[in-house]
């Protein structure tokens, strides 16, 4: 399934785009997509931590993803 | 035991913040103003840019400041926070908290601006004179 | 390190109060802002009248201020505090605090409205439906 | 001596003026005066506590008092 991905902050500068679509195999979770993702994009791996939010709400890596979902990279945070 | 939470990218407006958490039932209010600094680390700074997931944004605040309901007996609560560019000395976040007593006012304060920093998918940048930096993304 | 401040019996303006600390290079204000409550311990309060011993009551204010900078890294410190007649919802007092870092603002701005509540010779008077009483006064 | 004494908030209305002359011994510290004013004031032991200033200074019992001194007295105080 084509799940649609939002980045933020340097999230978006490695991407090169504020959203991608990327191929995710069904029943794939976080972990798969970060997988997939960080073959894709190796700067990812340097960041200092990064998450995955799912429908506006922090994911964990065992969460199962669905075509319906609304997917964001989050990088480290520093707003205030 | 009331909410504000705002993020937009004009001019964030003191007087109207604190005009908003006033209550006759309150007897203390803290307030927390973030302003752009000149420098961090000793390197100058020109402006800075901030970027937010809006709507994941508001959701995250709202869950830290339900948590300083929980935690401490205080009347009115806001978080506005700015967003898109701003220049040495203006003003990305304010938060502020009513009261009954000041302990509690201070105390949901600090531990909403600590939280923020935290959790809430909000990102800047910083431009120097020699290049920028998205702020904490590497180690 | 820059320090105001003032005692009167005009009203406080907190905008002004604000400006004031606000510098380039600082990155956090913390402001207090006591506000007259309706009620004390359950009793309707009509109204509070604040009386002060100008001369002293700066020189104390001044040396807790001191004080704040020695201990702690922060930039501009202001208190102001008016006297007379007072109605709910009005402003007694407004503490101010600039700073590099956020700790230093909140833990300075903290330890003033504590300590002012202690050693500075204000008194308050509390207005009740039936009477009148001063604060602390008796055991 | 005839010393002048400010009061202040409660002191105010237990003394019945805003301030009052006491006549004390050369050489009178400030316990002598919190004596003299205790007997003329019984009101004042009734306070949770009170404090003499002296030259806007909180002054100590043994502090010696002169003529030129501006003193005052400092009921529990309330600000903020």
């Amino acid at each position: 399934m084509e799940i649609n991905i939002l980045a933020f902050g340097i999230a978006k500068d490695i991407f090169g785009v504020s959203s991608i679509s990327v191929e995710v195999s069904e029943q794939g979770n976080i972990a798969t997509l970060k997988a997939l993702l960080e073959e894709r994009y190796p700067k990812l791996k340097q960041l200092a931590s990064y998450m995955v939010a799912v429908n506006n709400e922090y994911a964990e890596d065992k969460l199962i993803i669905t075509e319906r979902d609304e997917v964001a990279i989050i990088p480290p945070v520093s707003g205030g | 035991m009331q909410t504000q939470i705002e993020i937009h990218a004009e001019p964030l407006n003191i007087q109207q913040c604190i005009d908003w958490v006033m209550s006759p039932d309150s007897g203390g209010i803290d307030v927390f103003i973030g302003t752009v600094r000149n420098a961090t680390k000793g390197k100058t700074v020109l402006k800075l840019e901030f970027e937010a997931y809006n709507k994941m944004a508001i959701s995250e605040i709202n869950k830290i400041t339900k948590q300083a309901f929980k935690q401490w007996p205080v009347q009115k609560v806001l978080v506005h926070h700015r967003t898109g560019t701003l220049q040495v000395g203006e003003i990305p976040v304010i938060i502020a908290v009513s009261a009954a007593h000041r302990d509690a006012a201070f105390e949901a304060c600090r531990y909403i601006i600590d939280t923020l920093k935290q959790t809430v998918p909000i990102w800047k940048k910083e431009f120097f004179e020699d290049g920028e930096v998205w702020v904490a993304a590497h180690p």
